[in-house]
Protein backbone atom coordinates (compact mmCIF):
# COMPACT_ATOMS: atom_id res chain seq x y z
CA UNK A 1 0.00 0.00 0.00
CA UNK A 2 0.94 2.98 -1.22
CA UNK A 3 -1.14 5.25 1.04
CA UNK A 4 -1.88 7.05 -2.71
CA UNK A 5 -4.74 5.48 -3.77
CA UNK A 6 -7.34 3.28 -1.74
CA UNK A 7 -9.85 0.70 -3.10
CA UNK A 8 -13.07 -0.84 -2.04
CA UNK A 9 -14.93 -3.28 -4.26
CA UNK A 10 -17.82 -5.20 -3.56
CA UNK A 11 -20.68 -7.69 -4.91
CA UNK A 12 -23.94 -7.88 -3.19
CA UNK A 13 -27.44 -9.68 -4.42
CA UNK A 14 -29.65 -7.31 -5.53
CA UNK A 15 -32.31 -6.83 -2.21
CA UNK A 16 -33.44 -4.05 -0.17
CA UNK A 17 -32.03 -5.79 2.81
CA UNK A 18 -28.48 -5.63 1.48
CA UNK A 19 -28.91 -1.59 1.06
CA UNK A 20 -27.31 -1.12 4.67
CA UNK A 21 -24.80 -3.48 4.38
CA UNK A 22 -23.55 -1.75 1.81
CA UNK A 23 -23.53 1.96 3.11
CA UNK A 24 -22.08 0.41 5.94
CA UNK A 25 -18.99 -1.33 4.37
CA UNK A 26 -18.74 2.38 2.51
CA UNK A 27 -18.89 3.93 5.64
CA UNK A 28 -16.41 1.70 7.16
CA UNK A 29 -14.25 2.23 3.79
CA UNK A 30 -14.21 5.93 4.36
CA UNK A 31 -13.89 5.48 7.99
CA UNK A 32 -9.92 5.05 7.42
CA UNK A 33 -9.93 8.13 5.25
CA UNK A 34 -9.80 11.94 6.38
CA UNK A 35 -12.98 13.12 5.21
CA UNK A 36 -15.08 15.67 6.71
CA UNK A 37 -18.17 14.04 8.72
CA UNK A 38 -20.62 16.09 6.33
CA UNK A 39 -18.39 15.20 3.30
CA UNK A 40 -18.96 11.35 4.35
CA UNK A 41 -22.71 11.85 5.04
CA UNK A 42 -23.39 13.33 1.27
CA UNK A 43 -21.31 10.26 0.40
CA UNK A 44 -23.27 7.90 1.94
CA UNK A 45 -26.29 9.34 0.83
CA UNK A 46 -26.12 9.49 -2.80
CA UNK A 47 -24.46 5.72 -2.44
CA UNK A 48 -27.39 4.69 -0.97
CA UNK A 49 -29.69 6.30 -3.58
CA UNK A 50 -27.84 4.60 -6.14
CA UNK A 51 -27.66 1.49 -4.85
CA UNK A 52 -31.59 1.66 -3.89
CA UNK A 53 -32.19 2.06 -8.09
CA UNK A 54 -30.37 -0.63 -8.78
CA UNK A 55 -32.83 -2.41 -6.56
CA UNK A 56 -35.54 -1.07 -7.99
CA UNK A 57 -34.93 -0.56 -11.49
CA UNK A 58 -32.62 -2.52 -12.83
CA UNK A 59 -33.63 -6.01 -12.68
CA UNK A 60 -37.32 -5.18 -13.20
CA UNK A 61 -39.20 -7.60 -15.39
CA UNK A 62 -37.10 -9.98 -14.70
CA UNK A 63 -34.15 -9.47 -17.05
CA UNK A 64 -32.47 -12.66 -17.56
CA UNK A 65 -30.23 -12.58 -14.53
CA UNK A 66 -30.38 -15.64 -12.14
CA UNK A 67 -28.62 -13.48 -9.75
CA UNK A 68 -29.14 -9.92 -10.30
CA UNK A 69 -26.46 -8.04 -8.57
CA UNK A 70 -24.71 -4.77 -7.43
CA UNK A 71 -21.23 -3.80 -7.58
CA UNK A 72 -19.50 -1.17 -5.97
CA UNK A 73 -16.08 -0.14 -6.43
CA UNK A 74 -14.88 3.00 -4.47
CA UNK A 75 -11.60 4.50 -5.11
CA UNK A 76 -9.66 7.14 -2.44
CA UNK A 77 -7.06 9.40 -4.87
CA UNK A 78 -5.24 12.32 -3.59
CA UNK A 79 -7.99 14.70 -4.76
CA UNK A 80 -10.98 13.16 -5.38
CA UNK A 81 -13.27 10.08 -3.99
CA UNK A 82 -14.84 8.31 -7.18
CA UNK A 83 -17.64 5.99 -6.55
CA UNK A 84 -19.12 3.60 -9.11
CA UNK A 85 -22.33 1.87 -9.03
CA UNK A 86 -23.16 -1.09 -11.63
CA UNK A 87 -25.92 -3.31 -12.16
CA UNK A 88 -26.34 -5.98 -15.17
CA UNK A 89 -29.65 -4.68 -15.65
CA UNK A 90 -32.34 -4.15 -18.52
CA UNK A 91 -30.72 -0.97 -19.01
CA UNK A 92 -31.33 2.86 -18.08
CA UNK A 93 -34.75 3.74 -18.78
CA UNK A 94 -37.14 6.20 -17.58
CA UNK A 95 -40.67 4.68 -16.19
CA UNK A 96 -43.84 7.17 -15.94
CA UNK A 97 -44.97 3.89 -13.38
CA UNK A 98 -41.72 4.71 -10.60
CA UNK A 99 -43.10 4.06 -7.12
CA UNK A 100 -40.41 6.74 -6.29
CA UNK A 101 -40.91 10.06 -5.84
CA UNK A 102 -37.91 11.20 -8.88
CA UNK A 103 -35.87 12.13 -6.13
CA UNK A 104 -32.89 9.63 -6.56
CA UNK A 105 -30.89 10.85 -9.37
CA UNK A 106 -31.55 14.73 -8.51
CA UNK A 107 -30.32 14.01 -4.99
CA UNK A 108 -26.77 12.12 -6.54
CA UNK A 109 -26.82 15.02 -8.46
CA UNK A 110 -27.06 17.65 -6.12
CA UNK A 111 -24.25 16.22 -3.58
CA UNK A 112 -22.05 14.59 -5.90
CA UNK A 113 -19.21 17.21 -8.04
CA UNK A 114 -19.61 15.01 -10.96
CA UNK A 115 -22.41 12.21 -11.66
CA UNK A 116 -22.11 9.99 -14.95
CA UNK A 117 -24.47 7.54 -16.21
CA UNK A 118 -23.66 5.10 -18.84
CA UNK A 119 -24.24 1.62 -20.45
CA UNK A 120 -22.61 -0.85 -18.38
CA UNK A 121 -22.07 -3.64 -21.07
CA UNK A 122 -23.95 -6.32 -22.15
CA UNK A 123 -26.88 -4.54 -20.94
CA UNK A 124 -26.39 -3.13 -17.58
CA UNK A 125 -25.77 0.42 -16.15
CA UNK A 126 -23.75 2.62 -14.71
CA UNK A 127 -23.32 5.12 -12.46
CA UNK A 128 -20.39 7.09 -11.49
CA UNK A 129 -19.57 9.79 -8.92
CA UNK A 130 -17.22 11.62 -8.19
CA UNK A 131 -16.89 13.78 -4.65
CA UNK A 132 -14.54 16.77 -4.49
CA UNK A 133 -11.89 15.80 -1.53
CA UNK A 134 -11.58 18.88 0.96
CA UNK A 135 -7.94 20.45 0.10
CA UNK A 136 -5.30 18.13 1.59
CA UNK A 137 -1.83 18.73 1.56
CA UNK B 1 -59.59 48.43 0.41
CA UNK B 2 -61.36 46.88 3.45
CA UNK B 3 -57.90 45.16 4.11
CA UNK B 4 -55.82 48.23 4.27
CA UNK B 5 -58.22 49.37 6.93
CA UNK B 6 -57.62 46.01 9.11
CA UNK B 7 -54.14 46.37 8.36
CA UNK B 8 -53.86 50.02 9.80
CA UNK B 9 -55.91 48.94 12.88
CA UNK B 10 -54.69 45.21 13.84
CA UNK B 11 -57.23 43.43 15.82
CA UNK B 12 -55.94 40.30 17.44
CA UNK B 13 -57.55 36.95 18.86
CA UNK B 14 -55.92 34.82 21.51
CA UNK B 15 -57.36 31.66 21.93
CA UNK B 16 -56.27 27.94 24.06
CA UNK B 17 -56.51 24.91 21.75
CA UNK B 18 -56.41 21.27 22.62
CA UNK B 19 -54.26 19.25 20.28
CA UNK B 20 -53.66 15.58 20.53
CA UNK B 21 -50.12 14.63 19.20
CA UNK B 22 -49.28 11.36 18.48
CA UNK B 23 -45.71 11.38 19.24
CA UNK B 24 -43.42 8.37 17.71
CA UNK B 25 -39.95 8.46 18.10
CA UNK B 26 -37.45 6.65 15.47
CA UNK B 27 -34.37 4.51 16.15
CA UNK B 28 -32.19 3.45 13.21
CA UNK B 29 -31.62 4.04 9.69
CA UNK B 30 -34.61 5.06 7.19
CA UNK B 31 -34.18 3.74 3.89
CA UNK B 32 -35.54 0.90 1.37
CA UNK B 33 -34.69 -1.29 3.88
CA UNK B 34 -36.69 -0.59 6.27
CA UNK B 35 -39.37 1.65 4.56
CA UNK B 36 -42.58 -0.66 5.07
CA UNK B 37 -41.81 -0.76 9.30
CA UNK B 38 -41.72 3.51 8.91
CA UNK B 39 -44.75 2.82 6.75
CA UNK B 40 -46.23 0.50 9.21
CA UNK B 41 -45.44 2.62 12.25
CA UNK B 42 -46.72 6.11 10.27
CA UNK B 43 -50.31 4.08 9.86
CA UNK B 44 -50.60 3.29 13.18
CA UNK B 45 -49.41 6.97 14.45
CA UNK B 46 -51.88 8.06 12.14
CA UNK B 47 -54.99 6.06 13.38
CA UNK B 48 -54.48 7.53 16.69
CA UNK B 49 -55.43 10.95 15.38
CA UNK B 50 -54.20 13.34 13.04
CA UNK B 51 -50.97 15.03 14.66
CA UNK B 52 -48.29 12.82 14.43
CA UNK B 53 -44.64 13.85 15.62
CA UNK B 54 -41.72 12.08 14.82
CA UNK B 55 -38.85 12.20 17.50
CA UNK B 56 -35.55 11.70 14.85
CA UNK B 57 -33.03 12.24 17.63
CA UNK B 58 -31.85 8.36 16.90
CA UNK B 59 -32.70 8.46 13.32
CA UNK B 60 -28.81 7.86 11.85
CA UNK B 61 -29.76 8.20 8.26
CA UNK B 62 -33.10 9.24 6.09
CA UNK B 63 -33.13 8.54 2.52
CA UNK B 64 -35.19 9.67 -0.74
CA UNK B 65 -36.99 6.46 -0.20
CA UNK B 66 -37.91 7.83 3.21
CA UNK B 67 -38.65 11.15 2.42
CA UNK B 68 -40.99 9.97 0.35
CA UNK B 69 -43.29 7.67 2.97
CA UNK B 70 -42.86 10.64 5.46
CA UNK B 71 -44.26 12.76 2.41
CA UNK B 72 -46.96 10.77 2.27
CA UNK B 73 -48.24 10.24 5.40
CA UNK B 74 -47.38 14.09 5.96
CA UNK B 75 -50.00 14.43 2.76
CA UNK B 76 -52.83 11.76 3.97
CA UNK B 77 -52.39 13.96 7.72
CA UNK B 78 -52.89 17.36 5.91
CA UNK B 79 -55.77 16.14 4.42
CA UNK B 80 -57.66 15.24 7.30
CA UNK B 81 -56.33 18.55 8.61
CA UNK B 82 -53.74 17.46 10.54
CA UNK B 83 -50.15 17.63 10.47
CA UNK B 84 -46.81 15.60 10.12
CA UNK B 85 -43.96 17.04 12.46
CA UNK B 86 -40.24 16.26 12.73
CA UNK B 87 -38.20 17.21 15.45
CA UNK B 88 -34.63 16.22 16.42
CA UNK B 89 -33.32 15.75 12.65
CA UNK B 90 -29.63 15.60 13.01
CA UNK B 91 -27.23 17.47 10.43
CA UNK B 92 -27.41 14.77 7.95
CA UNK B 93 -31.16 13.65 8.37
CA UNK B 94 -31.45 17.69 7.87
CA UNK B 95 -29.22 17.37 4.89
CA UNK B 96 -31.77 16.03 2.57
CA UNK B 97 -34.59 17.83 4.41
CA UNK B 98 -33.59 21.09 3.11
CA UNK B 99 -32.13 19.95 0.12
CA UNK B 100 -35.67 18.69 -1.40
CA UNK B 101 -37.71 21.53 0.90
CA UNK B 102 -39.55 19.26 2.42
CA UNK B 103 -40.41 21.58 5.10
CA UNK B 104 -42.99 23.07 3.66
CA UNK B 105 -45.17 19.83 3.56
CA UNK B 106 -43.76 18.06 6.72
CA UNK B 107 -43.30 20.74 9.57
CA UNK B 108 -39.85 20.81 11.14
CA UNK B 109 -39.32 21.83 15.05
CA UNK B 110 -35.99 22.67 15.54
CA UNK C 1 -12.65 24.25 -41.58
CA UNK C 2 -10.73 21.03 -41.46
CA UNK C 3 -14.06 18.79 -41.19
CA UNK C 4 -12.88 17.18 -38.47
CA UNK C 5 -14.73 19.13 -35.63
CA UNK C 6 -17.50 21.50 -36.17
CA UNK C 7 -19.63 23.38 -33.02
CA UNK C 8 -22.11 24.98 -32.46
CA UNK C 9 -22.76 27.70 -30.02
CA UNK C 10 -26.12 29.29 -28.78
CA UNK C 11 -27.13 30.98 -25.69
CA UNK C 12 -30.41 32.50 -25.46
CA UNK C 13 -33.01 33.75 -23.12
CA UNK C 14 -34.17 30.97 -20.66
CA UNK C 15 -37.81 30.86 -21.52
CA UNK C 16 -40.06 28.39 -22.68
CA UNK C 17 -40.93 29.85 -26.14
CA UNK C 18 -36.92 29.47 -26.88
CA UNK C 19 -37.14 25.60 -26.33
CA UNK C 20 -38.39 25.47 -29.93
CA UNK C 21 -35.87 27.30 -31.19
CA UNK C 22 -33.43 26.06 -29.71
CA UNK C 23 -34.09 22.25 -30.56
CA UNK C 24 -34.66 24.28 -34.68
CA UNK C 25 -30.73 25.32 -34.13
CA UNK C 26 -29.75 22.02 -33.46
CA UNK C 27 -32.08 20.41 -35.69
CA UNK C 28 -29.99 22.72 -38.26
CA UNK C 29 -27.18 21.74 -37.15
CA UNK C 30 -27.10 18.17 -37.55
CA UNK C 31 -28.33 18.66 -41.16
CA UNK C 32 -24.68 19.30 -42.20
CA UNK C 33 -23.82 15.85 -40.47
CA UNK C 34 -24.56 12.07 -41.21
CA UNK C 35 -26.72 11.13 -39.18
CA UNK C 36 -29.10 8.56 -39.01
CA UNK C 37 -33.07 9.95 -38.66
CA UNK C 38 -33.27 7.94 -35.73
CA UNK C 39 -30.20 9.00 -33.94
CA UNK C 40 -31.29 13.11 -35.31
CA UNK C 41 -34.30 12.92 -33.56
CA UNK C 42 -32.82 11.73 -29.99
CA UNK C 43 -30.21 13.93 -29.75
CA UNK C 44 -33.23 17.01 -29.94
CA UNK C 45 -35.12 15.09 -27.68
CA UNK C 46 -32.69 14.78 -25.17
CA UNK C 47 -31.28 18.18 -25.97
CA UNK C 48 -34.88 19.63 -25.61
CA UNK C 49 -35.24 17.60 -21.93
CA UNK C 50 -32.36 19.15 -20.96
CA UNK C 51 -33.07 22.84 -22.16
CA UNK C 52 -36.37 21.85 -20.44
CA UNK C 53 -35.06 21.52 -17.56
CA UNK C 54 -32.97 25.16 -17.47
CA UNK C 55 -35.90 26.67 -17.33
CA UNK C 56 -38.40 25.09 -15.04
CA UNK C 57 -35.93 24.58 -12.46
CA UNK C 58 -32.37 26.09 -12.83
CA UNK C 59 -33.58 29.85 -12.36
CA UNK C 60 -36.04 29.33 -9.94
CA UNK C 61 -36.71 31.63 -6.57
CA UNK C 62 -35.06 34.73 -9.17
CA UNK C 63 -31.06 33.75 -8.65
CA UNK C 64 -30.23 36.93 -8.90
CA UNK C 65 -29.77 36.76 -12.32
CA UNK C 66 -31.02 39.59 -14.17
CA UNK C 67 -31.02 37.53 -17.51
CA UNK C 68 -31.11 34.19 -17.25
CA UNK C 69 -30.34 32.07 -20.48
CA UNK C 70 -29.63 28.64 -21.30
CA UNK C 71 -26.06 28.08 -23.23
CA UNK C 72 -25.61 25.29 -25.36
CA UNK C 73 -22.06 24.43 -27.34
CA UNK C 74 -22.81 21.21 -29.75
CA UNK C 75 -19.66 19.70 -31.25
CA UNK C 76 -19.06 16.82 -33.67
CA UNK C 77 -16.28 14.76 -34.06
CA UNK C 78 -15.38 11.88 -35.79
CA UNK C 79 -17.14 9.10 -33.15
CA UNK C 80 -19.12 11.37 -31.28
CA UNK C 81 -21.74 13.99 -30.83
CA UNK C 82 -21.35 15.89 -27.40
CA UNK C 83 -23.58 18.65 -26.26
CA UNK C 84 -23.42 21.02 -23.57
CA UNK C 85 -25.99 22.88 -22.29
CA UNK C 86 -25.44 25.44 -19.23
CA UNK C 87 -26.88 27.92 -17.03
CA UNK C 88 -25.88 29.41 -14.77
CA UNK C 89 -28.69 29.40 -11.79
CA UNK C 90 -29.06 28.35 -8.32
CA UNK C 91 -27.30 25.37 -9.10
CA UNK C 92 -28.49 22.06 -9.20
CA UNK C 93 -30.90 20.65 -6.28
CA UNK C 94 -33.82 18.18 -6.29
CA UNK C 95 -37.56 19.58 -5.56
CA UNK C 96 -40.20 17.59 -4.41
CA UNK C 97 -42.57 19.90 -5.64
CA UNK C 98 -41.46 19.72 -9.00
CA UNK C 99 -44.28 20.42 -11.97
CA UNK C 100 -42.91 17.86 -13.95
CA UNK C 101 -43.08 13.93 -13.85
CA UNK C 102 -39.32 13.66 -12.67
CA UNK C 103 -39.01 12.04 -16.04
CA UNK C 104 -36.29 14.42 -17.95
CA UNK C 105 -33.15 13.15 -16.47
CA UNK C 106 -34.00 9.23 -17.35
CA UNK C 107 -35.20 10.41 -20.47
CA UNK C 108 -31.76 11.96 -20.92
CA UNK C 109 -29.66 9.33 -19.66
CA UNK C 110 -32.00 6.42 -21.75
CA UNK C 111 -30.71 8.30 -24.98
CA UNK C 112 -27.57 9.42 -24.37
CA UNK C 113 -23.94 7.27 -24.25
CA UNK C 114 -22.83 9.48 -21.40
CA UNK C 115 -24.87 11.92 -19.43
CA UNK C 116 -22.89 14.46 -16.60
CA UNK C 117 -24.02 16.18 -14.37
CA UNK C 118 -21.70 19.33 -12.87
CA UNK C 119 -21.94 22.28 -10.89
CA UNK C 120 -20.81 25.36 -13.28
CA UNK C 121 -19.40 28.17 -11.12
CA UNK C 122 -20.13 30.38 -10.10
CA UNK C 123 -23.04 28.43 -9.09
CA UNK C 124 -24.96 26.77 -11.95
CA UNK C 125 -25.31 23.51 -13.82
CA UNK C 126 -23.52 21.87 -16.43
CA UNK C 127 -25.66 18.80 -18.51
CA UNK C 128 -23.11 17.23 -21.14
CA UNK C 129 -24.66 14.66 -23.06
CA UNK C 130 -22.50 12.29 -25.35
CA UNK C 131 -23.85 10.44 -28.22
CA UNK C 132 -22.26 7.54 -29.85
CA UNK C 133 -21.92 8.43 -33.74
CA UNK C 134 -22.53 5.59 -36.00
CA UNK C 135 -19.51 3.93 -37.38
CA UNK C 136 -18.54 6.13 -40.31
CA UNK C 137 -15.05 5.34 -42.13
CA UNK D 1 -63.66 -24.41 -8.06
CA UNK D 2 -66.44 -22.72 -9.83
CA UNK D 3 -63.83 -20.96 -12.30
CA UNK D 4 -62.53 -23.98 -13.57
CA UNK D 5 -65.61 -25.00 -14.58
CA UNK D 6 -66.59 -22.08 -16.40
CA UNK D 7 -63.10 -22.25 -17.83
CA UNK D 8 -64.31 -25.54 -19.64
CA UNK D 9 -67.65 -24.55 -20.68
CA UNK D 10 -66.86 -21.28 -21.97
CA UNK D 11 -69.41 -18.74 -22.57
CA UNK D 12 -69.55 -16.13 -24.66
CA UNK D 13 -71.35 -12.82 -25.14
CA UNK D 14 -71.90 -10.59 -27.57
CA UNK D 15 -73.47 -6.96 -27.34
CA UNK D 16 -73.15 -4.00 -29.45
CA UNK D 17 -71.66 -0.68 -27.60
CA UNK D 18 -71.93 3.01 -29.11
CA UNK D 19 -68.97 4.86 -28.03
CA UNK D 20 -68.81 8.41 -28.95
CA UNK D 21 -64.97 9.36 -29.50
CA UNK D 22 -63.92 13.15 -29.81
CA UNK D 23 -61.24 12.83 -32.32
CA UNK D 24 -59.13 15.48 -31.37
CA UNK D 25 -56.27 15.69 -34.53
CA UNK D 26 -52.89 17.93 -33.63
CA UNK D 27 -50.62 19.28 -36.10
CA UNK D 28 -46.89 20.79 -34.66
CA UNK D 29 -44.56 20.28 -31.95
CA UNK D 30 -45.23 19.42 -28.50
CA UNK D 31 -43.13 20.40 -25.58
CA UNK D 32 -43.06 23.10 -22.92
CA UNK D 33 -43.75 26.39 -25.38
CA UNK D 34 -47.07 24.83 -26.48
CA UNK D 35 -47.59 22.61 -23.26
CA UNK D 36 -50.55 25.30 -21.93
CA UNK D 37 -52.35 25.04 -25.86
CA UNK D 38 -51.92 21.05 -25.35
CA UNK D 39 -53.43 21.14 -21.76
CA UNK D 40 -56.51 23.71 -23.39
CA UNK D 41 -56.75 21.44 -26.46
CA UNK D 42 -57.32 18.25 -23.96
CA UNK D 43 -59.54 19.95 -21.51
CA UNK D 44 -62.35 21.21 -24.26
CA UNK D 45 -62.00 17.70 -25.91
CA UNK D 46 -63.00 15.90 -22.27
CA UNK D 47 -65.37 18.00 -21.47
CA UNK D 48 -67.61 16.44 -24.66
CA UNK D 49 -67.16 13.29 -23.85
CA UNK D 50 -64.96 10.52 -21.90
CA UNK D 51 -63.26 9.20 -24.93
CA UNK D 52 -60.67 11.02 -26.63
CA UNK D 53 -58.59 9.93 -29.72
CA UNK D 54 -55.49 11.67 -30.65
CA UNK D 55 -54.88 12.19 -34.20
CA UNK D 56 -51.09 12.91 -34.10
CA UNK D 57 -50.37 12.73 -37.95
CA UNK D 58 -48.83 15.80 -37.58
CA UNK D 59 -47.34 15.85 -34.32
CA UNK D 60 -43.62 16.35 -34.81
CA UNK D 61 -41.92 16.02 -31.62
CA UNK D 62 -43.31 15.43 -28.52
CA UNK D 63 -41.45 15.48 -25.45
CA UNK D 64 -41.93 14.92 -21.39
CA UNK D 65 -43.66 17.34 -20.55
CA UNK D 66 -45.89 17.04 -23.39
CA UNK D 67 -46.14 13.17 -22.11
CA UNK D 68 -47.10 14.62 -18.89
CA UNK D 69 -50.16 16.40 -19.86
CA UNK D 70 -51.19 13.56 -21.91
CA UNK D 71 -51.22 11.42 -18.84
CA UNK D 72 -52.97 13.82 -16.68
CA UNK D 73 -55.79 13.87 -19.26
CA UNK D 74 -55.37 10.37 -19.71
CA UNK D 75 -56.05 9.44 -16.23
CA UNK D 76 -58.62 12.37 -15.84
CA UNK D 77 -61.11 10.58 -18.11
CA UNK D 78 -60.10 7.01 -17.19
CA UNK D 79 -61.40 8.15 -14.25
CA UNK D 80 -64.23 8.69 -15.35
CA UNK D 81 -64.78 5.50 -17.32
CA UNK D 82 -63.05 6.59 -20.78
CA UNK D 83 -59.78 6.67 -21.98
CA UNK D 84 -57.96 8.80 -24.02
CA UNK D 85 -56.14 7.22 -27.13
CA UNK D 86 -53.10 8.23 -29.39
CA UNK D 87 -53.11 7.18 -33.02
CA UNK D 88 -50.38 7.68 -35.55
CA UNK D 89 -47.44 8.19 -33.79
CA UNK D 90 -44.66 8.87 -36.06
CA UNK D 91 -41.16 6.87 -35.21
CA UNK D 92 -40.15 9.72 -33.51
CA UNK D 93 -43.42 10.10 -31.36
CA UNK D 94 -42.79 6.30 -30.51
CA UNK D 95 -39.45 6.33 -29.04
CA UNK D 96 -40.45 8.25 -26.05
CA UNK D 97 -43.93 6.11 -25.32
CA UNK D 98 -42.44 3.29 -26.09
CA UNK D 99 -39.31 4.61 -23.39
CA UNK D 100 -41.70 5.40 -20.84
CA UNK D 101 -44.15 2.66 -21.44
CA UNK D 102 -47.13 5.40 -21.08
CA UNK D 103 -49.41 3.15 -23.53
CA UNK D 104 -50.00 1.50 -20.10
CA UNK D 105 -52.20 4.15 -19.67
CA UNK D 106 -52.61 5.78 -23.10
CA UNK D 107 -54.17 3.57 -25.38
CA UNK D 108 -51.73 3.50 -28.52
CA UNK D 109 -53.70 2.44 -31.96
CA UNK D 110 -51.15 1.76 -34.38
N1 LIG E 1 -29.98 1.28 -12.44
C1 LIG E 1 -31.05 1.63 -13.19
N2 LIG E 1 -31.48 0.82 -14.21
C2 LIG E 1 -32.55 1.15 -14.96
N3 LIG E 1 -33.28 2.29 -14.79
C3 LIG E 1 -32.92 3.13 -13.80
C4 LIG E 1 -31.79 2.85 -12.95
N4 LIG E 1 -31.67 3.88 -12.07
C5 LIG E 1 -32.66 4.75 -12.36
N5 LIG E 1 -33.42 4.31 -13.40
C6 LIG E 1 -34.58 5.03 -14.00
O1 LIG E 1 -34.46 6.40 -13.67
C7 LIG E 1 -35.65 6.87 -13.03
C8 LIG E 1 -35.33 7.98 -12.06
O2 LIG E 1 -34.62 7.50 -10.94
P1 LIG E 1 -34.68 8.31 -9.60
O3 LIG E 1 -34.33 9.72 -9.87
O4 LIG E 1 -33.85 7.60 -8.61
O5 LIG E 1 -36.20 8.29 -9.18
P2 LIG E 1 -37.16 7.08 -8.70
O6 LIG E 1 -36.28 5.91 -8.40
O7 LIG E 1 -37.85 7.63 -7.52
O8 LIG E 1 -38.09 6.84 -9.85
C9 LIG E 1 -36.29 5.64 -12.44
O9 LIG E 1 -37.68 5.79 -12.29
C10 LIG E 1 -35.94 4.57 -13.47
O10 LIG E 1 -36.85 4.61 -14.54
N1 LIG F 1 -30.63 22.90 -14.59
C1 LIG F 1 -31.10 22.55 -13.38
N2 LIG F 1 -30.89 23.35 -12.30
C2 LIG F 1 -31.35 23.02 -11.07
N3 LIG F 1 -32.04 21.88 -10.80
C3 LIG F 1 -32.30 21.04 -11.83
C4 LIG F 1 -31.85 21.32 -13.16
N4 LIG F 1 -32.24 20.29 -13.95
C5 LIG F 1 -32.90 19.43 -13.16
N5 LIG F 1 -32.96 19.86 -11.88
C6 LIG F 1 -33.57 19.15 -10.72
O1 LIG F 1 -33.66 17.77 -11.06
C7 LIG F 1 -35.00 17.31 -10.91
C8 LIG F 1 -35.27 16.19 -11.90
O2 LIG F 1 -35.32 16.69 -13.21
P1 LIG F 1 -36.13 15.88 -14.30
O3 LIG F 1 -35.68 14.46 -14.26
O4 LIG F 1 -35.99 16.56 -15.59
O5 LIG F 1 -37.61 15.88 -13.80
P2 LIG F 1 -38.67 17.09 -13.66
O6 LIG F 1 -38.10 18.25 -14.41
O7 LIG F 1 -39.91 16.54 -14.26
O8 LIG F 1 -38.79 17.33 -12.19
C9 LIG F 1 -35.86 18.54 -11.06
O9 LIG F 1 -37.09 18.38 -10.41
C10 LIG F 1 -34.98 19.60 -10.40
O10 LIG F 1 -35.16 19.57 -9.01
Amino acid sequence: MTGEQVQLELTVPSTAENIPLVRHAVAGFLDGQALSEALASDVLLAVTEACTNVVQHAYRDGSGRDEPEIELTAEYASSALTISVRDRGRGFAPRVDSPGLGLGLPVIAALTQNVEIRPFPPSGTEVVMTFALEVAT
Amino acid sequence: MQERDSGSHPQFERRQVEEVVTELRIKGELDIGSADALRQALDSAEAEGAIVRLDASDVLFLDSTALGVLLASAQRLSARGGRLELMNASPAVRRILDMTLIARTVHLIP
